[in-house]
């Protein structure tokens, strides 16, 4: 009779937006490893690319993700706009970053939402998606959806943004700033939120340098990588900014950071707006690309995004890479449930804000065991957490939980 | 000099096999082509002294009569330095970096099965990017493969 | 006879628990619903879920206890609509009562939470094994300190049955300002008998997708959840008849009363479950160990003290 | 969280009750095209451009340049990608959304 129940959460599971399958070892309450099964939304985006012409990329790009489409599309067409040596507008790039903070912002609000959601406290979950709209309201007033903003272009954007609009964006700044003020006062200070994020979920500095965690995962393990200034893109090298971080090392620094960079991306926004430039807003673009290659590396809500584009002379690139966010982040979810109740797993899981249909684009994972130093044996690792167990008052052997 | 420049005489001086090896892109930005069997020195020299302890991705490329692997190292200095190495199509055998970088490992396995490349030192495990039951000696990410149904035509039909 | 049928059935038997309790799932659902600045749903809803689910096909797992999977909801219904007899309704006596009525309605309000432990475990499934577990440990951490706020007002009101203690605290309403404590740890440790945010741990969805009703199904899920809806009017009206000493002779104006207090508790429900995010169900029992019992047994000592002085 | 959840009571929701309350949508909502056959000169670069095949376009007449365009609603993904590329401006995206249908056929529409 084994000891151990395996719980399936997964590939279909009320905790879980998107098909992804997690096997988790349990002992009692607590996790004692985890399996990651992934795949499911392999959809061979970037064999397709291969057979469209640069715009129709874009296109199909913008649909890795819903949530950060404007990202895997700047990200894209700025690789384009190198290989093509493009010098893009001014006033082009100001609204690139204005979108682009803009959907940090919604994103990190649907984070709060989401996690709020996971640990089954729904008031604050409908109230952050409620002053979300708030954001979306503003990204389909500037370009005409909610969701697939569709305002890159090659060699550009596609759309320009009047002073009215300006001021409406500013507006609607004070007033997420204030509710961002608000949520941050309720996390810190609400004591059944503090119970379920302080301490869950650990993942210290070492283990994120080198388990290669990044966005907001790394930062709030003190991991100070933020692409936005390590290597600018746009116009970032151009505007003041704080990177945050924070050595919390649990889920509840996960929230501070992701909360102070709304504060950050406010700034940001006040900034660009004021500091529009006029000027055009696309240059005229090639059709056929050369035969060249670039890599750019972009700060998505989530982290860094990588995109790799390489022309051959015609319409259609030769091989387009991208490797989303969450993917770098997988190693570290296994590493964090590990030893962690079956309670935090979700929370735990929705912390690193995972992606999965970026993520799967072109990818499945089975991830071994990860354990404290390298790679642990299964065996090793089930051993370890049944002693931690004993250790701490409780003898998993005593309950009969499997038949 | 520049940052870049400075990196790159340095990395020459020590590997002399790498001279002429590199291009400065553009400022952050270096290629560096490597021959397969030393890429392994010259990773562990540059997680080590140069602190590219971030390995992004790895890019597989099918140029029809080779493979080209592109490895992505950056440090926090904001440098991305594009290792890039080559294997025969007749040969397709490259060695594994997950000793140095341990985030490697879903990298391979995409490669292994899109590319059909062998990565030695790689452990054992599940077949990967694609399902379970992916039939053999069908690499998705190879030129010369196409879907099943490619031939069909998409159009709208009148 | 004719009078004892038409208590089981009619009033206050099965027919105004099952609409009252979908009145006041439906009063919780809105509130919860308006808290959160939602629109919430039309007032029909619980009844037409009720009426949806009866109509759908109940689905057996194949290595579920059959018997046991079937007869659990119908014996949960039964359990808690037995309750009901022994609680007053209008004025401040029930329709059946003898001295130590109490502990017998206490019992009865276990077997529900017995039966979704069954219920779980019988499903022969993961999650509603984990849920059947977790519903059985929470069920250790908050009954003692439910049954001691209610020790405490017997006490000071000398009677242990239930109309005994609303007579007393309906003649003395004075009295009731020193169960302040008690009413608190019962609002709180009816929340863990509910099973409701923030102890909705046994069916936490984002967890355990369902907890222990993970496999249940058509007219078995219905009725789970019409026990659950009557569970919630019993015990609303078993912490109003203990704790508000509101009430009148009149029949009328008295079932009035006794709905005012028991949407009061609805009321106050709905807003703590606005208000909280879900626990981990090992700080539920520190919680209630280290908190609640202690708040208790300072409600049996206050009303010792209040008892000897008078 | 209280301060918030309370008065909210009183407060008008903030769902909108969407089939039967029709929301105002921004004014450069991309939505389904509209074609003015008058400006069309038949180049086809829409049907290139078009990431998922969607537009069409044909010659409905033997001697004079009329072109007809037909999308497959079910196909198209309201990109504006046709309405930037067109040289001529004959295509537009109008306002209006919800174009849902039972079956697929009478998502190919003559616009």
């Amino acid at each position: 009779m084994s000891k151990r129940v395996i719980i399936p959460l997964g590939p279909q599971h009320p905790a879980l937006k998107e098909p992804e399958s997690f096997t988790l070892y349990l002992e009692g309450e607590r996790v004692a490893a985890s399996n990651v099964t992934l795949g499911y939304n392999h959809r061979g985006i970037e064999k397709a690319c291969e057979e469209r012409s640069y715009i129709q990329c874009l296109y199909l790009l913008e649909r890795v993700c819903g949530i950060c489409s404007h990202s895997h599309t700047t990200a894209f067409i700025t690789a384009a706009e190198e290989v093509a040596q493009l010098e893009i507008p001014k006033r082009a790039k100001y609204i690139r970053t204005l979108i682009g903070e803009l959907e940090r912002v919604h994103s990190h609000l649907l984070w709060v939402g989401v996690a709020a959601h996971e640990i089954g406290f729904d008031t604050l979950f409908m109230y952050s998606w409620r002053d979300r709209e708030v954001v979306m309201d503003i990204l389909a007033m500037l370009t005409g959806n909610r969701v697939q903003y569709s305002i890159n272009t090659l060699g550009g954007v596609r759309r320009d943004v009047s002073d009215s609009q300006k001021e409406e964006i500013l507006k609607a700044i004070d007033i997420l700033e204030e509710r961002t003020k608000y949520y941050i006062d309720v996390v810190t200070t609400e004591t059944t939120m503090m119970g379920r994020l302080k301490n869950v979920g650990g993942l210290t500095h070492e283990i994120a340098t080198k388990l290669n965690a990044l966005g907001p995962l790394a930062r709030a393990s003190g991991v100070d990588r933020d692409i936005r200034r390590d290597d600018p893109y746009l116009v970032y090298d151009e505007i003041p900014f704080n990177v945050i971080t924070n050595d919390g090392c649990d889920v509840f620094g996960r929230v501070v950071v992701r909360a102070l960079e709304l504060i950050e991306s406010y700034r940001i926004i006040r900034y660009v707006v004021k500091n529009m430039p006029d000027g055009d807003l696309t240059v005229k673009a090639p059709r056929k690309l050369p035969a060249n290659e670039a890599t750019v590396r972009y700060e998505a809500p989530r982290g860094e995004d990588l995109h790799y584009v390489r022309g051959n002379g015609t319409e259609k690139p030769e091989r387009v890479k991208l490797r989303a966010p969450t993917m770098a982040n997988l190693a570290s979810i296994s590493y964090m449930l590990d030893g962690g109740y079956l309670a935090d797993v979700p929370i735990v899981i929705a912390a690193i804000d995972p992606c999965f249909s970026c993520t799967d684009r072109a990818i499945s994972i089975k991830q071994i065991d990860s354990g404290r130093e390298g790679t642990l044996e299964w065996n090793n690792l089930r051993t370890y957490s049944i002693e931690w167990y004993k250790n701490h008052g409780f003898d998993a052997h005593k309950i009969k939980l499997s038949r | 000099m520049s940052k870049e420049e400075n990196l790159v005489a340095e990395l020459t001086q020590k590997f002399p096999f790498l001279s002429e090896k590199f291009v400065i892109v553009r400022a952050r930005r270096i290629t560096v082509e490597v021959d397969r069997d030393n890429v392994l020195d010259v990773f562990k020299y540059l997680y080590s002294v140069h602190k590219f302890d971030f390995l992004s991705t790895i890019t597989g490329l099918d140029s029809v009569e080779n493979f080209e692997f592109i490895y992505p190292v950056s440090n926090f200095e904001g440098i991305l330095l594009s290792v890039k190495i080559f294997a025969p199509k007749t040969d397709p055998v490259i060695k594994s970096v997950l000793e140095v970088y341990k985030g490697a490992i879903y990298y391979e396995r995409e490669l292994e099965d899109m590319f059909g490349v062998k990565v030695e030192g790689l452990p054992a495990g599940r077949h990967y990017p694609l399902p379970e039951d992916w039939p053999e000696g069908e690499y998705p990410l190879r030129k010369d493969w196409k879907p099943k149904n490619a031939d069909q035509p998409n159009k709208v039909e009148e | 006879m004719l009078l004892s049928l038409l208590y089981i059935f009619i009033f206050p038997g099965i027919l105004f628990l099952s609409v009252y309790g979908l009145a006041l799932e439906y009063l919780d659902r809105k509130l919860y619903a308006r808290f959160q600045n939602r629109v919430g749903p039309p007032w029909f809803q619980p009844f037409a879920d009720f009426m949806k689910l009866m109509g759908k096909e109940g689905i057996i797992p194949t290595h579920a206890d059959k018997t046991m999977f079937k007869v659990l909801p119908s014996f949960a219904v039964a359990a808690v609509s037995v309750v009901i007899l022994y609680l007053p309704i209008w004025g401040t006596n029930s329709l059946y009562s003898f001295d130590g009525d109490l502990i017998v309605v206490l019992y009865l309000l276990t077997i529900p939470t017995i039966t979704f432990f069954i219920a779980g475990w019988s499903s022969n499934s993961l999650y509603a094994t984990i849920g059947a577990v977790r519903t059985i440990t929470q069920l250790f951490a908050y009954e003692v300190p439910l049954f001691m706020s209610l020790l405490g007002p017997a006490i000071l009101a000398n009677s242990w049955s239930v109309s005994g203690i609303a007579a007393f605290y309906s003649n003395n309403p004075l009295m009731a300002l020193a169960n302040i404590p008690g009413f608190i740890v019962a609002i709180i440790a009816i929340q863990g008998k509910l099973e409701r945010s923030p102890f909705d741990i046994p069916d936490a969805e984002t967890e355990i997708v369902a907890g222990p009703f993970t496999e249940y199904s058509g007219r078995f899920l219905a009725f789970f959840r019409m026990a659950i809806d009557i569970e919630m009017i019993v015990v609303a009206s078993l912490v109003a008849a203990v704790f508000l000493p509101f009430w009148s002779t009149s029949i009328g104006l008295g079932i009035v009363i006794y709905l005012v207090k028991t949407v009061f508790i609805v009321f106050i429900l709905a807003l703590i479950r606005a208000l909280m995010a879900r626990i981990r169900i090992e700080q539920m029992v520190n919680f209630c160990w280290k908190f609640l019992a202690p708040l208790a047994i300072l409600q049996i000592l206050i009303d010792i003290i209040i008892k000897v002085l008078l | 969280m209280l301060s918030l959840v309370f008065p909210s009571l009183f407060k008008k929701p903030a769902t909108v009750l969407y089939p039967f309350v029709k929301p105002e949508v921004v004014a450069n909502f991309r939505g389904k095209l509209k074609f003015d056959q008058s400006k069309c000169i038949g180049c086809k670069i829409c049907m290139r451009d078009c990431p998922s095949e969607a537009i069409e376009i044909f010659r409905i007449s033997e001697t004079e340049k009329i072109f007809k365009a037909v999308v497959r609603l079910d196909r198209c993904l309201y990109c504006g990608q046709c309405t930037d590329s067109c040289p001529k401006d004959a295509l537009e995206m109008t306002k209006e959304f919800a174009l849902a249908h039972f079956n697929r056929e009478s998502l190919r529409v003559d616009i």
